[in-house]
């Protein structure tokens, strides 16, 4: 039985157009971590050894490359690294349920302004935060990862839309600026 | 013509543009209509009844006459306001609404008729003989009605939306909006200054004076030059705020690309959605005309207009300009005019106490009580006292007094307070929290009143954010509006209250007349304030007229409701993002490319797309691949892709007990390693949805939805869990796009799936079990939705495309391959599967024959209302399968052979039809009332849309291997 | 419209599903008669001035919420979790 | 006064100064037999066919604001005949025959105009179910055609075909749907109504209803108390209101709808149209302009008015659909306020105090049925017995599981 090929929702695509880049990306395994009633404890005992912890509503942490992002009512996604036992939450494997995109450049607020009914820019969505809200009519988590950079998830199944969303709004975008009188 | 030293055009810059098939030149700066003005050109428009000719009116968004089409290369847009459309090098546009041409319009006939087209009058007729009204009247109707055209070809401009947020929205940029703006910006408070003219300054542009001591004009600049260099300030010119939505929402449309030639990705507009905590009216005010005999002539203008045409454009609408005006306000547009060298013929002034002291006869105590000229004014007729004056004129400017530009405030069903010593309405406070009108907005008419109030709304603003600012206010004008109210001229001809929709003060009185008192009933049956400017420039004086013919104030009779949008906005600008795909998200599965690769048609099946057959070659129709693959399942080994199916991952040591709760049947007693069908229902007792759940290990089990209801099912438990049990150990996730899985089935089905399992497992029915493929950890089901021996196997995602050409490349070789969804359902229907075409959402347990999956010894949702009476009895429609050896129908009805075939003889409906190959019959699916007691019986199968009329058999739904010995094979 | 969800604060309406009135949260215990399931599931006090209401944050973060909410103005004096409601 | 072509022409040659009013404006009497409550176009047509149909004339409709003044002054004033469940099917079927006779008995042009409905569907399943409706529809004796997508383009060239989210597989046409101008249909019943004897009592809002061991006495109103021996509530959405006067809770939640109108156009549109896969309906008015909705707010209101998401949803369901409108302005936007039940149809029925009657429960389907629900509730309150028609409109049959749940979506007031 030959080695199943794994493929990426996008296979790695990049585009710049004016300020803004666009780029799929590898965040690692995902896990799904959801705190079971009274489990709080435990669960940071286990977090301790990446040297996370449950992060705080609209935020996410990161230490040595792994990400422990906030998504619900005590829970949360760990990326970027393997989760450790914890036996009062339910853990369950994301990985291969999104896809990733980052949009980063100077212009990167206004292009996701087209599609996010949320304030985006620096003072009202600092680096370090983590929304769940809409891009058009897909959910997805967006992570503030730079002063001009954000992580978007999206569903792996609708990737193509994402991508072809922004990507419009990037050429309307460039194209506004490009008449500005 | 145009006037030298004047306008804030650009003389440098000629700009070439079309109207009616004629070339003419402006200037960049110029809007078509003061292009239009300038080379002299008065008749633009023809009204909507009569067809009377039509002429600016107006400088602003709130122009009835001057509607034109602007023709792209691939487009046009109708309706355009020529005074906010700018010009731009090869502009083309055209008038609208005329029979032949625009001189020559042979619909004029129809002002001719006005004594039989007064208000209402087509209630009144049109009604005999009866097949004449759609087949005579409505037709020459609907043709003479509409004003401009669509090209009825797909709109293929680029448009987009957005969002933006603020501390303070102000709307408008006169002195008292950038008086606000100012103060909240050097508060550092957020700010966006909407703007919807291309130029900012509002009045101040047109009207001169002096601010700080500063000609108005360069104040505006040096404000500007300040605000432009904040960055927390936003400018925001071409954008009009349309409408006040809750909680300090707004909509704007901001005119992106209409100025220019189109260009790839630049966008004709943008819709956006602003946030705001506080926002400031400062939209001004909008001048009144006065209704006299013919006051709807191409030349009588706004006087305002005729100032701005003057001071932003250099250009003057006559040679020998007449001023009608009520206020000591307007009489500056005579000065200037005077003083630009133009002749002024007279000013005549209704006050009897006005001063007639100007460079030019002043006819105080004088009304206006005609005009001649047909395309074009030539002359009026003023009577002052008893005395007839014939004045010989091209151009009459005249004002009633100001409207404040109330709207906005007016968007949340707030009614407006009547001012008697204005003689206007204003807003009403409060009326959309977080909204304060200034300014002319708020019936401060005087440049002092306006920055004195936008000033006092910045300074609120500021404070309420908790900030702290000081800024002065520069001294300005503040002359007092003395107005002596007039509304209307007593006269016996028409007299023109709505320009656009052709309503007179007569047809007010008419509506009066005939016990339409009410202003909304005057309104709906004038059409007073239903054209295109909705009553900007005649809803107050059409109801001063209607308060007079009822005998009551204007405060009592009140105003109509205030709708958004402020102004008109394209579909195309708030449907932005909608045309094509975009309307809706792609979901795609990681089999779609290899589907696409063997030439299967992919359909849409909700979000997602799936295959519907794949033909081989040779196969013309999409039976003919269908039968084989039905064949190909039931003799070797079929492969179809069922990730679309929603997967809910449910762990903890409530989990079961959860599943009992939402599932009919129960799951608490599942050992691991096993699979069980259930029943959901709705809380109403009906059916919500089915699938088979797994048990994975003693606290972990992963539910299956169908493709249609997993959004719906997740939200569902998300209600459950939190509302009744949100203390339970049980939490849950779905894991739809995390697997990708395939079913295996038919005879060989085992070998082709042990052929991939590192290490073979024997699986029985409704089993499951961890495996490894390919050095993939994977999860093997051993469910079948086809009736033979089947099994679905699931791996990541990621591997998901690599397993679907693999199994199906081994398939092949096996005799089978990969089956579409047409195929899948013929399987299906063959072994009386359900699928939501079955339970449609008005079906219950009871009538789908699985009353005893409600287990007795628990609650679960939806148990007790399923047993009210109306969801039990004979008379309810059950589920049956049907036989036929002709072609049968989906959505046709059942009837008892012999029986009259109406709605009290009806007996039931067919929902799944299929040719079965396998049983060589059509086989269906349906509902006949009492239908398990009628197994065997023939009842009659009727479709009217499709011409069948098949006597059926009645059957037991499972015609295939009903004992389901293939299934435990 | 906005609403501010207790978790992921002040959102566009857009993001969240509305299901109908606080009753669907009071369920008739089992073997309860069937007036009062008729109660449950349909009968409405569905006033002109301040309810509660049940709304979903479809795409935030998929909590049920209790609103109490002006149905003339449009008004929201509160929302709470409809898993950490008072009782 | 009858109005006639020629007596336009002749009242037209002297100045108009002949036409009288089309109702009269009385105060209110002390007594009548009837009191309808609600002067919009199912009270109105009530008490017309009171008095037409059952010689019931002293009759009075106390209407809070002005007639006409909720939801028949504001709809999409589309008429059908498609509904497919036992129950719904007859009434709208005779509600249609109404309509078709309409002018000539009101003597009034409501401008009735049948050019066509057409219901789009996206998908096999989408098609059956039409199908189903479709038969249902026949098996009524109304009319319906299954076109194909060529016999959808064939009606409507201008849909977009080729690049569209959801393909068009087909439509059901249903010949005799159309549209007529809302308002006219209110005041030719009120006129008719007024014609016959019943006082149309204008700016006269109901405060409470009078009870005497369990028997309804008559009303309060703000111009005073005014006895009736039967009462009959008709007032859409404020229905949960005035029934809680009498003690009543209702199976209603009040919804807003929103609807939209452009600016006016030469006609580009002939027909009815539904789009099967976003929520978006539209006809062109005979003065041009192109009048469209989609679904509700989903949210309990009663501010008549809606918020953006429902809009930009409708406007982009346009866009997808028939892209061409896309340069056509919205000129209105407006909300009406819906009495949604929790199976999406009416009640016509007694209640539990005698001589009080219920008509609500119209969802956003009341404009369609004005004819017959005055009709059924005329002939309700006069025998004492519901219209053949009218007769599953029963209050009760949500207690009882009886429903008529034409979209399948189950007892969530706001799913229909």
């Amino acid at each position: 039985m030959p080695e199943l090929i794994a493929k990426s929702a996008l296979e790695g695509r990049e585009l710049t157009v004016g300020t803004v880049t666009l780029a799929e990306v590898d965040v690692g395994p995902i896990t799904s971590i959801a705190v079971f009633p009274g489990g709080a404890k435990a669960v940071a005992k286990g977090l301790k050894a990446l040297g996370l912890a449950m992060p705080e509503p609209n935020s996410f942490t990161e230490k040595k490359g792994a990400r422990i992002v906030w998504t619900g009512r005590e829970q949360a996604f760990l990326l970027g690294a393997d989760c450790p036992a914890l036996e009062s939450a339910a853990v369950t494997d994301q990985s291969d349920g999104w896809a990733v995109l980052s949009v980063s450049g100077a212009g990167a607020v206004d292009v996701l302004a087209r599609w996010v009914p949320l304030d985006l820019r620096l003072g009202a969505c600092p680096v370090g935060g983590a929304v769940r809200t809409q891009l058009n009519h897909m959910n997805v988590v967006i992570l503030r990862t730079g002063d001009h950079a954000f992580e978007i998830m999206v569903f792996r199944s609708m990737a193509r839309t994402a991508w072809h969303e922004v990507e419009s709004a990037m050429h309307m975008l460039a194209a506004r600026s490009a008449t500005k009188i | 013509m145009r006037v030298d030293g004047k306008g804030l055009i650009d003389r440098t810059k000629p700009v070439r543009f079309r109207f009616d098939g004629k070339d003419y030149a402006g200037y960049k700066g110029d809007t078509l209509a003061s292009a239009l003005l300038a080379n002299d050109v008065r008749l633009v428009g023809r009204s909507f009844k009569y067809h009377r000719p039509r002429g600016v009116l107006t400088a602003g968004s709130e122009e009835p006459n001057a509607l034109v089409e602007v023709v792209g290369p691939s487009n046009q847009t109708p309706n355009v306001r020529a005074t906010m459309q700018e010009v731009f090098e090869g502009l083309v546009a055209q008038s609208q609404n005329r029979l032949g041409s625009l001189r020559f319009d042979l619909m004029a006939v129809n002002d001719y008729l006005s004594p039989f087209l007064s208000a209402g009058f087509y209630y009144k007729t049109f009604m005999w003989p009866r097949a004449f009204w759609e087949g005579l009247y409505e037709p020459l109707i609907r043709r003479a009605a509409g004003l401009g055209s669509l090209s009825g070809k797909h709109d293929e401009g680029t448009y987009e939306k957005a969002f933006a947020f603020c501390d303070v929205l102000v709307i408008g940029s006169g002195p008292a909006g950038l008086m606000a703006a100012l103060t909240a910006g050097r508060a550092g408070a957020d700010v966006i200054l909407c703007e919807e003219s291309h130029v900012l300054g509002g009045r101040l542009l047109s009207d001169g004076g002096t601010i700080g001591g500063q000609p108005a004009g360069e104040w505006v600049a040096s404000v500007l030059a300040e605000l432009q260099a904040l960055p927390n300030v936003r400018i925001m010119a071409r954008t009009t705020v349309t409408g006040a939505y809750d909680h300090g929402t707004y909509g704007a449309l901001e005119r992106v690309g209409l100025h220019k030639p189109a260009r790839p990705n630049l966008p004709r507009e943008c819709f956006w959605r602003i946030v705001a905590k506080h926002a400031v009216l400062a939209a001004g005010a909008l001048e009144r005309p006065v209704a006299f005999e013919n006051n709807d002539r191409p030349g009588i203008m706004m006087a305002s207009a005729v100032r701005t045409y003057l001071n932003r454009y250099g250009v003057v609408p006559g040679k020998r300009v007449t001023l009608f005006a009520n206020t000591d306000q307007a009489r500056g547009v005579a000065r200037e005019l005077m003083a630009a060298g133009v002749t002024m013929a007279a000013i005549i002034d209704p006050r009897p106490d006005a001063s007639a002291v100007e460079d030019c006869p002043v006819h105080v105590g004088a009304e206006v009580v005609g005009s001649r000229g047909r395309l074009g004014l030539s002359g009026i007729q003023v009577r002052k006292g008893s005395e007839i004056i014939e004045i010989e004129t091209d151009c009459l400017a005249m004002s009633g007094g100001w409207n404040p530009t109330i709207h906005l405030t007016c968007h949340m069903n707030g009614r407006p307070r009547w001012s008697e010593d204005l003689a206007a309405f204003v807003p009403m406070e409060g009326a959309v929290p977080g909204l304060v009108a200034v300014g002319a907005a708020n019936g401060s008419f005087s440049t002092h009143g306006a920055l004195a109030t936008g000033h006092a709304a910045g300074m609120k603003a500021v404070e309420a954010l908790g900030r702290k600012v000081s800024v002065p206010v520069p001294e300005a004008e503040d002359m007092p509006y003395r107005l002596k109210a007039l509304w209307a001229v007593e006269g016996k001809g028409r007299a023109w209250l709505d320009f656009a929709n052709d309503v007179t003060t007569k047809d007010v009185k008419l509506a009066a007349q005939e016990g339409f008192r009410s202003v909304e009933h005057m309104k709906r049956y004038t059409t007073q304030g239903m054209a295109p400017d909705q009553g900007k420039n005649s809803n107050v004086a059409a109801l001063a007229v209607l308060a007079d013919a009822t005998g009551r104030g204007i405060a009592e009779t009140g105003v109509t409701t205030f709708r958004p949008p402020y102004t008109p906005v394209s579909i195309a600008a708030m449907g932005a993002g909608g045309r094509a795909e975009g309307f809706a998200p792609q979901r795609f599965l990681t089999s779609d490319q290899a589907s696409r690769d063997r030439g299967a048609p992919m359909i849409e099946a909700g979000l997602w797309y799936r295959p519907s057959y794949f033909p081989k070659p040779g196969e013309t129709t999409w039976r003919e691949a269908c039968d084989r693959e039905v064949n190909m399942v039931r003799q070797a080994v079929g492969v179809a892709d069922v990730s679309t199916l929603g997967k809910i991952d449910i762990q903890g040591r409530d989990a079961g007990k959860f599943l009992d709760f939402v599932y009919t049947n129960t799951f608490s007693t599942l050992p691991v390693g096993r699979v069980r069908y259930g029943l959901m229902l709705r809380e109403d007792g009906l059916v919500l949805d089915d699938g088979t759940s797994a048990r994975l290990g003693e606290n972990h089990y992963l539910m299956t939805t169908t493709t249609a209801a997993a959004g719906l099912v997740m939200r569902h438990l998300d209600f459950v869990h939190q509302a009744f049990c949100a203390d339970w150990q049980v939490r849950f996730i779905s894991v739809t796009e995390s697997w990708a899985q395939f079913a295996v089935a038919g005879p060989k089905a085992r070998g082709l799936v042990n052929s991939f399992l590192e290490t073979p497992v024997e699986l029985p029915f409704m089993g499951v079990a961890p495996v490894r493929i390919g050095g993939v950890d994977g999860r093997l089901f051993r469910i079948s939705f086809s009736g033979e021996e089947g099994y679905e196997l699931a791996v990541p995602t990621r591997y998901g495309e690599a397993l679907f050409r693999d199994l199906v490349a081994r398939a092949e070789t096996m005799g089978g391959g990969p089956y579409g969804m047409e195929a899948l359902n013929v399987l299906r229907i063959e072994k009386g599967f359900i699928t939501h075409a079955e339970i449609h959402g008005r079906v219950t347990a009871h009538d789908i024959g699985m009353e005893k999956m409600v287990s007795a010894k628990k609650d679960c949702i939806g148990k007790a209302a399923a047993t009210r009476p109306g969801m039990w009895g004979p008379e309810r429609e059950q589920l049956v399968g049907l036989k036929a050896s002709a072609p049968i129908s989906a959505g046709a009805h059942l009837f008892v052979p012999g029986a009259e075939v109406h709605r009290e003889t009806d007996q039931g409906y067919v929902t799944s039809i299929c040719w079965s190959p396998t049983v060589g019959a059509w086989l269906g699916l349906g509902f006949l009332k009492d239908g398990r007691a009628r197994l065997g019986e023939k009842v009659r199968l009727v479709d009217h849309l499709r011409g069948l009329d098949v006597i059926c058999e009645v059957c037991h739904p499972v015609f295939h291997d009903p004992d389901g010995e293939k299934l435990r094979a | 419209m906005r609403l501010t969800c207790p978790l992921c604060g002040e959102r566009d309406r857009r993001e969240f599903y509305y299901c109908g009135a606080e009753d669907y949260l009071h369920r008739p215990a089992e073997g309860a008669p069937l007036a009062e399931w008729d109660n449950y599931l349909h009968l409405r006090d569905n006033p002109a001035g301040v309810t509660k209401d049940l709304w979903y944050h479809e795409a935030g973060c998929s909590q049920w919420l209790m609103v109490t909410r002006n149905t003339v103005t449009h008004e929201i004096s509160a929302v709470e979790l409809v898993a950490e409601r008072k009782a | 006064m009858r109005y006639s072509g020629l007596k336009v022409i002749t009242e037209g040659l002297f100045g108009n100064k002949g036409w009288t009013p089309a109702w009269r404006d009385p105060a209110p009497k002390a007594e009548y037999d009837v009191i309808i409550i609600g002067g919009g176009g199912h009270g109105l047509s009530t008490a017309y066919y009171l008095a037409k149909n059952h010689g019931i004339t002293n009759v009075a409709v106390l209407e809070k604001g002005y007639l006409g003044s909720g939801n028949i002054g504001r709809n999409t004033t589309i008429v059908r005949a498609n509904y497919f469940l036992p129950g719904n099917s007859e009434f709208y079927s005779h509600s249609m025959k109404l309509w078709e006779g309409l002018e000539a008995d009101l003597n009034y042009n409501v401008m009735h105009s049948q050019r066509g409905l057409i219901n789009l569907f996206h998908s096999d399943g989408q098609r059956d179910a039409f199908v189903r409706r479709g038969n249902a529809m026949i098996n009524q004796g109304d009319d319906a055609i299954l076109l194909d997508r060529d016999g959808v383009r064939e009606h409507l060239p201008y849909l977009d075909f080729d690049n569209t989210r959801f393909p068009i597989y087909g439509g059901l046409l249903h010949p005799r749907g159309g549209s007529a101008r809302h308002d006219a249909v209110a005041w030719g019943y009120a006129r008719g109504a007024d014609q016959r004897g019943v006082d149309l009592i204008q700016n006269c809002e109901v405060t409470g209803i009078d009870i005497e061991n369990g028997v309804v006495r008559g009303v309060q109103t703000t111009r005073g108390a005014i006895r009736a021996k039967k009462v009959g509530i008709v007032v859409a959405g404020r229905s949960s209101q005035v029934a809680a006067m009498a003690g009543m809770r209702l199976p209603i939640e009040s919804h807003i709808l929103q609807a939209f109108v452009t600016e006016g156009l030469k006609p580009v549109i002939n027909h009815v149209i539904s789009f099967g896969m976003g929520h978006f309906y539209i006809s062109q008015s005979d003065k041009g302009g192109l009048v469209f909705g989609g679904d509700l707010d989903f949210y309990a209101s009663y501010a008549a008015r809606g918020n953006l998401p429902m809009v930009e949803h409708v406007m982009e369901a346009g866009m997808t659909l028939m892209p061409m409108i896309g340069r056509a302005k919205v000129l209105r936007s407006w909300g009406g306020i819906m009495d949604m039940s929790p199976d999406g149809s009416p009640v016509i029925d007694k209640t539990h105090v005698d001589g009080l009657f219920i008509d609500c429960g119209w969802n956003y389907g009341g404009f369609k049925a004005v004819p017959a629900s005055g009709w059924c509730m005329a002939h309700l309150m006069a025998t004492g017995e519901p219209h053949e028609v009218a007769r599953k409109f029963r209050l009760d049959r949500f207690a009882t599981g009886h429903l008529l749940d034409e979209e399948g979506t189950g007892s969530q007031h706001n799913l229909h």
